[in-house]
């Protein structure tokens, strides 16, 4: 036995020969061919091992519903693949491919041992097993099981690949380009519809492609659609997912069938809004299930006719075949006509169509009638085949070497199960098709149950005068299932066909079931005694094939994965030495180390210069929120904790705001610039959030408010600049406002000019300091930075970073949100009561402050904590505990929120989240960490200049 | 029943595996039971077989409307881990940690717990900091869990790309070696055999269409698809359809419903020796026994019963799976599939009573409820069977929500300033 | 403004060409958001018409929401803040840069990322809508000449999605 | 991605310029300060979350940044109708 180039015919190009490689042996095929029927005209039957049993298996398919011949292919570093179907890889010189599961060779393989033991590896065997003794679990029988699973190796090394993505709309679209595909193009091709017609195979045909008559219909048919504006024709695609509202996900494959990659993508994933679908997808063949069903050599019908007719490539010198439908007569007549001598046909039903009877009898086919075959001989391929007489029992031996299976046809109802249409039964076909849509989808040729393959039986498996017990009838050929396994589930009780599908692994391989999921239901319902339609059907997931994790993830590789936003200043952080961190979606400046600094010694030296001269800070990225409008005043007053009616233009103020449930989320100072217009600012990772929160209450809750919100956070660049030394460096650069601490004070805004730039300056301070925050149109961000930083010369002035700004803020007891409040804390706890409006009838939070457990006793209540040892900096998020000494588990009654080294102080710091925190002022409490216990002292939050003494000079 | 064992594997193969009984008789309602679980999933099994083997009470039917395990049991992505920030959450996962370990001995059925290990990742200085209090908030809870640098979270998980140059580079991670895997549908089977060799009733096709209560407004029965089943005590076990359960009792519930995907790849040979999970990137990914590699991804954002998730979804958690483990890139996706999460204001589940006497409540567990599997069933059984619950489920009252005491493990871990 | 200073864009300034399509950064300009609850208050005030019609464009001003109107003018035209009138005028001239992307391959490119039917997508619409995970205005400038107005912090990734896209 | 006709807009957009916003018609309390726990515990937390038709909100965040309510059913995903915020219930 073994297959052949036949000496004419098919669409392979036979002047373009092509060499390449499989298991490390070179052979060569033509352009046009698989890696399956180049390697089939080699004479090359054994394509893989299967997955539990490590049986020796063959092609079953020609297209993309192979179970059984995955391979890997390398195309060099990085480019690994396991778990390609032979049948859809396109041989070009120098392809590069490896059989899989099998060691040390695929003809001599060590795992076929499971085969000799299958009778103890029943389906659900390791339910049943492996619990003894208990102890062998973890490090005997798990690592055992698992170095047997999965089929080929992993990759190892990073893709260097890249993938493209894109949107398309149309009006129609039409997944499948066989007949039927085609005939629904040709037929709007005159609209003035926008067409995509998709087809996973590398030409339009489908199963004309095998079919030589229809050739010049099908080269007239694409030349009319190639031509055609309107129709726009995507080859090599898979239609993989149908998803909402006519939105069907499909992946292009560029590169993998080309020898050269250059620098093209090697897969695009087509994201298709369609206003009609057309699903065109055809029917796959069902293989039938008796005993030695998976020999190589036996496979279906249908492929055996692709092989011939499209490939040029016979099966072998006398295959056989073994039909339950009128397809395979015709498939098995057409390779007659290709030259190849027919064994024998046998059939299942007592009789057939006169036609078939005649065709075969004129080519000069024996037919056994009322027949199925019982046994295959031959273990690396066929080399004869038992027959029973159903009518007497007795069983002949058929010389066949290749033995081809027609059971019959499944519609393919993939993405119209996606959709959610819904199928019907039909017990003619043996076989679901679809019934209602869902979505403005319509099915089309065999994907409908519309045919013209004649009829045929609907069987579960072949009778046998065997031993049930004793056979192996494969129904899911990669997971090795069999027919007793699937008997043996319903035995123990599983009687959905969810349940038996989990319980055996039917149809769960990675041809997700398209040969098996309608056999296994004929044999559940044959042992269940219920008709089919009574025991379910398994839903289909996407995708239809495997799809590249890469494809489907596009063009969000790298630094295009999320955007990674920076400031107009961050260039020159970049440029000058800074060390980064990622906060929300920003990358901001965390620390700018000399030469030799470590994050200590810069963030000490850092916060130094902004306590006795002067540093300067890029807080570009808080949020900004423009609120503009005669309501402007009385919105904020509803949305935040405290008053703002009250506030003059010109000042600034400090605002709280708390989710509806009564817990902080924001915070931000901000100014009043005119009575209809303030300037809000809200965390770096809170902008989208509160923006979003106040257009909710605006819109919805109080939509007769006349106020209007603009976010404006990337509007402005922000320069804080902060240290007694502000007002000096200030002065010579502004015009336009007089920064006298009597007409400027502390917590107010003006506007002027800075360096001929407009400038909203504040005068605010997250330090403690002598402070402005200045706020620049953003492209001029860096340009006055650079100035501030020659003017500053003079003092000395010191670019910060985020560490050194929390250092300086927790010195003077300032709070962060997401830090020192995690989402539970109400104003109360941190210790704002002063920021919470007391007359304030109500705003956003309010009422939730005042239910039971809020106002109980010993919430956590956010309080300083100084360690006994003043060189000891605690661990931010250490628990805290008020008895060391307890066993485990210990009562915590709070964690370090914040915990630095102040070098102003020369000692540690921290704030902490305390039970009853507020009234343990002096008490001593503990933190027990691994080895050792610390001590420290509760505290107020505030370490530095309590007076504020700092602040209004 | 049959006893499982190697042994009992031997000889029924030498019949040719013609002998093994029913794991669980198909049963057909009774016209009452003493206690009623709703919902034939995991928990609800769980709960089923504790009533009868802890608490004494055998007379129990499980309702399950379609085939057990078919909910989100069979549809997550079995992640197994109890490294949770407050007390109550540690308690109450811890429990069921303890659980699974010999729950394969427990129940004769082999559901396949895999301490593999439940690595989080950290990728900025606010994700370290959230980490550094879990495993500070742990190790005084008793629960293990341990800091590794990147460079030992690397040698723990060898796909890991700890680059610095990448869009979010690992800081760190929390391990928790007791965390891992089980194989859901075992689970299920497991708790259905071992409940019904002790009497329960496991109905499946059976869907409950209302709650029938007394004068005094106390359950006394349910309306089903197969007929009124009468009994005081029902506890409610319904995951995403908790609260279409709760309306025929005439209580609306702090819950939403949202559909929640997960895929997995191709089989391969072993590559992935662990469980990673990334809240800031979401990627959580593990190895199957069979091979393949098995992905959470995220709900989507509108509420739905329709188990049919987008594609833009599958689409971002695969780049985020690939920006990790780059090595992963030319995997491909074998299989997705769509869960409904039952999710409560605060992402923290609710277990107990409820107003109705004799009726009561495990849900709101959203994406992680097969963790809890063990624990959850026995604390619904023991609060159904003694009429008040556990303290360890106590604090998961539905009051919480009256009252303010929220467990909120997600605003913990609050984004950042 | 003064333009002693200099400017940074966070894009390049020199354009990108591939086969088909160009994109490039467009110069600065002023950008206001005009929101009011009847438009004839924005109209007494500015003197112009404002265009009623989600999506619509007229005179440099276009229509985002029902009482939303984005401005774009020349550098140093002057616009009236509407002190004390219902309306709300800010300045948002530095928020956003805009990259003109035009040629034949224009929408392709567009919509590698963009989910609109950009054949659908008149001249002289314009739309706030996404480009993948981020937000943009697009507007139609010409058949073959689209404008995408962007948030200056997303625009080095903006930049980066849609050269790479161009070039495949 | 499933399409959604926003109100003002008044054509199908694609979800993914929308944000959902949670169950509709719920109005804020004009006295929060006057609802008893319970009251505003239903406020806050309770939620229809029916299986079939669903009253929600959703806003077009990145279209016309305008809230509005929608009808669609649970179980199909499909929307009934859309309509503008403070119009009422249909």
């Amino acid at each position: 036995m073994s297959g052949f180039r036949l000496k004419t015919g098919g669409r392979i190009d036979r002047s373009q020969p092509v060499m390449f490689s499989f298991d490390g042996k070179s052979y060569q095929g033509f352009a046009g061919d698989t890696l399956a029927s180049a390697l089939l005209a080699n004479g090359v039957m054994l394509f893989g091992r299967s997955f539990k049993y490590h049986r020796p298996r063959g092609l079953v398919a020609a297209g993309s519903e192979e179970p059984n011949a995955l391979i890997s292919v390398n195309r060099g570093p990085g480019r690994f693949t396991p778990n390609l179907r032979a049948t859809g890889i396109e041989i070009h010189n120098g392809l590069n491919a490896f059989s899989q599961n099998r060691w040390p060779s695929l003809a001599m393989d060590f795992g076929a041992i499971n085969d000799r033991l299958g009778m103890f590896f029943p389906a659900g065997f390791y339910n049943k097993t492996f619990m003894w003794p208990r102890s062998f679990w973890d490090k005997v029988y798990e690592p055992a099981i698992r170095k047997m699973a999965g089929l080929g190796d992993a990759p190892t090394t990073e893709d260097p690949d890249v993938y493209a993505s894109t949107y398309a709309h149309c009006d129609l679209l039409i997944i499948g380009a066989g007949p039927a595909g085609i005939d629904a193009a040709l037929g709007s091709m005159d609209s003035n519809k926008r067409i995509i017609l998709i087809d996973e195979q590398d030409e339009l045909g489908g199963g004309a492609l095998a079919d030589p008559a229809l050739w010049p219909w099908l080269e007239r048919s694409i030349k009319a659609l190639t031509n055609a504006p309107n129709v726009t024709i995507l080859t090599r695609t898979t239609a993989f997912g149908y998803y909402h509202d006519n939105f069907i996900g499909a992946v292009q494959r560029l590169t993998d069938h080309l020898p050269e990659i250059e620098d093209r993508p090697r897969e695009k994933l087509w994201r298709i809004r369609a206003g009609e679908v057309v699903l065109a997808q055809g029917a796959i063949e069902r293989p039938i299930v008796f005993d030695g069903n998976d020999t190589p050599g036996v496979m279906l019908s249908s492929a055996a006719k692709v092989y011939a007719h499209r490939y040029g490539v016979a099966v072998g010198k006398a295959p056989a075949l073994m039909a339950s439908h009128d397809s395979g007569w015709h498939d098995i007549f057409a390779l007659a006509k290709a030259g190849i001598r027919i064994c024998a046909i046998i059939d299942v039903r007592e009789s057939v169509d006169s036609a078939l009877m005649h065709e075969a009898d004129r080519l000069g086919i024996t037919v056994y009638l009322n027949h199925g075959v019982v046994g295959v001989h031959g273990r690396h391929g066929v080399s004869s085949v038992d027959i029973c007489d159903y009518a007497d029992q007795r069983v002949r031996r058929v010389d066949a070497d290749a033995l081809l299976m027609a059971g019959g046809w499944t519609p393919s109802v993939h993405l119209w199960s996606h959709s959610k249409g819904s199928l019907k039964w039909r017990d003619d076909l043996g076989a679901y098709v679809p019934d209602q849509p869902n979505e403005n989808v319509h099915c089309v040729g065999g994907c409908s149950g519309d045919w013209d393959y004649g009829t045929g039986a609907v069987i579960d498996m072949l009778p046998t005068p065997k031993d049930q017990s004793r056979i192996k009838a494969f129904v899911d050929f990669q997971n090795d299932v069999t027919a007793k396994d699937i008997t043996l589930a319903v035995r123990e009780g599983f009687r959905s066909i969810e349940h038996i599908k989990r319980y055996t692994t039917n149809g769960m391989a990675t041809d997700q079931g398209k040969t098996s999921n309608l056999n296994g239901l004929q044999i559940a319902s044959s042992a269940l005694n219920k008709p089919v339609p009574d025991i379910g059907l398994t839903s289909f997931r996407p995708p239809y094939t495997p799809q590249t994790f890469g494809a489907l993830a596009g063009h969000a590789k790298g630094a295009l994965f999320q955007p990674t936003r920076t400031t107009n200043i961050d260039s020159w952080a970049q440029a000058h030495g800074a060390v980064f961190e990622l906060v929300a979606q920003w990358r901001r400046a965390r620390y700018f180390p000399k030469p030799n600094e470590d994050m200590h010694a810069a963030v000490n030296r850092e916060c130094v210069a902004v306590r006795s001269s002067l540093g300067i800070f890029d807080a570009s990225t808080l949020g900004k929120i423009e609120v503009v409008g005669p309501d402007a005043a009385e919105f904020l007053n509803r949305m935040y904790t405290n008053p703002w009616k009250a506030l003059e233009p010109g000042r600034c103020r400090y605002g709280l705001l708390l989710r509806e449930d009564g817990f902080i989320t924001d915070d931000g100072v901000s100014a009043r610039l005119a009575p209809d217009r303030f300037h809000l600012t809200t965390t770096t990772g809170g902008a989208a959030r509160v923006l979003n929160m106040m257009e909710d209450y605006l819109q919805t809750e109080w939509p007769d408010l006349d106020v209007w919100l603009t976010s404006t956070t990337e509007q402005y660049a922000v320069i804080a600049l902060q240290g007694p030394n502000a007002r000096k460096v200030l002065e010579p650069l502004v015009q336009g406002i007089d920064l006298s601490p009597e007409a400027f004070p502390h917590m107010a805004i003006r506007e002027g000019t800075i360096c001929g730039i407009n400038t909203r300056l504040f005068r605010v301070s997250f330090t403690g300091e002598l402070g402005f925050e200045i706020n620049v149109p953003t492209a001029y961000g860096r340009a006055v930075w650079e100035q501030l930083m020659a003017q500053g010369a003079q003092y000395d002035i010191t670019p910060y970073g985020t560490e050194a700004m929390h250092v300086l803020r927790a010195e003077k007891g300032f709070i962060i949100v997401g830090q020192d409040t995690d989402g539970t804390v109400t104003p109360f706890d941190a210790g704002l009561d002063w920021a919470v409006g007391k007359k304030k009838p109500d705003f956003v939070g309010k009422r939730s402050m005042a239910r039971p457990d809020i106002i109980a006793p010993g919430r956590k209540q956010l309080v300083g904590l100084l360690t006994d040892d003043p060189n000891l900096v605690l661990e931010e998020g250490a628990q805290i505990v008020a008895d060391p000494n307890q066993p485990i588990p210990m009562t915590m009654i709070g964690h370090v929120t914040s915990s630095y080294w102040s070098e102003t102080l020369g000692r540690s710091i921290a704030m902490a989240l305390v039970a009853g925190g507020h009234d343990r002022t002096g008490d001593t409490l503990h933190i027990p960490m691994p080895g050792k216990t610390h001590t420290a002292k509760v505290t107020g939050t505030v370490f530095y200049d309590p007076e504020g003494a700092r602040l209004h000079v | 029943m049959t006893r499982f064992s190697a042994f009992s594997l031997f000889a029924k193969a030498l019949s040719g595996h013609q002998n093994w009984p029913e794991q669980w008789p198909d049963a057909a309602p009774k016209p009452g039971y003493d206690a009623i679980i709703v919902g034939g999933g995991g928990h609800g099994l769980g709960a089923a077989y504790y009533l009868a083997k802890k608490y004494g009470i055998t007379n129990v039917a499980v309702l399950e409307k379609g085939w057990i395990g078919g909910g989100n049991t069979g549809r997550n992505t079995t992640i197994i881990r109890s490294n949770y920030l407050y007390d109550e959450s540690a308690h109450l996962y811890d429990h069921a940690v303890k659980l699974w370990d010999g729950l394969s001995q427990e129940l004769n059925y082999n559901i396949m717990y895999s301490k593999r290990g439940v690595m989080m990742l950290a990728h900025n200085v606010h994700d370290v900091q959230s980490l550094q209090r879990h495993i500070n908030a742990n190790r005084l809870n008793g629960v293990d869990n341990e800091w590794l640098t990147p460079e030992q979270a690397k040698a723990y998980c060898p796909p890991l790309n700890i680059s610095s140059d990448a869009r979010h580079p690992v800081l760190g991670a929390a391990l928790q070696r007791r965390g891992g895997t089980a194989r859901h549908d075992s689970v299920a089977w497991g708790y259905a055999r071992a409940a019904a060799a002790l009497g329960v009733d496991i109905i499946q096709n059976c869907a409950v269409t209302g709650i029938r209560r007394d004068a005094n407004g106390a359950v006394e029965g349910v309306e089903t698809t197969r007929g009124y089943i009468a009994s005081k005590r029902v506890g409610v076990s319904a995951a995403g359809n908790t609260s279409v359960i709760m309306h025929m009792a005439g209580l609306d519930f702090p819950l939403e419903s949202y559909p929640l995907q997960a895929l997995v790849s191709e089989p391969i040979k072993p590559t992935f020796p662990c469980v990673v999970m990334s809240n800031t990137v979401h990627a959580y990914m593990s190895q199957s026994d069979k091979g393949e590699l098995v992905i959470g991804a995220g709900t989507d954002q509108y509420v739905s019963y329709s188990q049919r998730g987008a594609l833009h979804i599958v689409e971002h958690t695969l780049a985020a799976i690939c920006e990790i483990f780059p090595i992963y890139r030319r995997m491909r996706m074998l299989r997705t599939w769509g869960g409904i999460v039952d999710v409560t204001p605060d992402r923290s589940p609710i277990l107990g009573k409820t107003p109705v006497k004799g009726l009561y409540v495990n849900c709101g567990w959203g994406t992680g409820g097969f963790k809890a599997t063990p624990g959850a069933g026995d604390l619904l059984a023991y609060t159904m069977a003694k009429d008040e619950p556990h303290y360890i489920n106590a604090p998961f009252n539905l009051d919480r929500f009256r009252n303010g005491r929220l467990i909120d493990e997600a605003a913990a871990a609050a984004v950042a300033h | 403004m003064s333009d002693a200073l200099i400017r940074h864009e966070p894009v390049t300034e020199t354009p990108f060409v591939a086969q088909g399509v160009r994109i490039s950064l467009a110069p600065p300009m002023q950008r206001h958001t005009l929101r009011a609850r009847n438009a004839q208050d924005l109209e007494s005030l500015l003197k112009v018409k404002i265009p009623r019609k989600i999506g619509a464009s007229e005179g440099g001003i276009m229509c985002l929401g029902p009482d939303e109107y984005y401005l774009r003018s020349q550098a140093g035209a002057t616009i009236p803040t509407g002190e004390g009138l219902p309306v709300a005028v800010a300045d948002v001239s530095e928020r956003s840069i805009c990259l003109v992307v035009e040629g034949p391959r224009a929408s392709e490119v567009l919509m590698s990322g963009c989910p609109l039917d950009l054949s659908q997508f008149a001249v002289g619409r314009a739309a706030r809508t996404m480009y993948e995970t981020v937000e943009i205005i697009l507007i139609r400038d010409a058949e073959d000449r689209f404008h995408v107005e962007v948030w200056r912090s997303f625009s080095a990734w903006l930049w980066m999605a849609m050269t790479m896209a161009a070039r495949h | 991605m499933i399409l959604i006709h926003c109100p003002y807009c008044d054509e199908k957009r694609p979800e993914i310029e929308f944000a959902n916003a949670g169950q509709a018609h719920i109005a804020r309390p004009l006295d929060p300060s006057g609802q008893s726990d319970a009251d505003w515990e239903a406020y806050l937390f309770i939620r229809a979350n029916p299986r079939g038709r669903h009253h929600e909100r959703w806003r077009h965040i990145h279209g016309c940044g305008r809230f509005f309510n929608a009808v669609r059913d649970t179980v199909t995903d499909k929307f009934e109708t859309t309509y503008k915020a403070g119009e009422p219930r249909r």
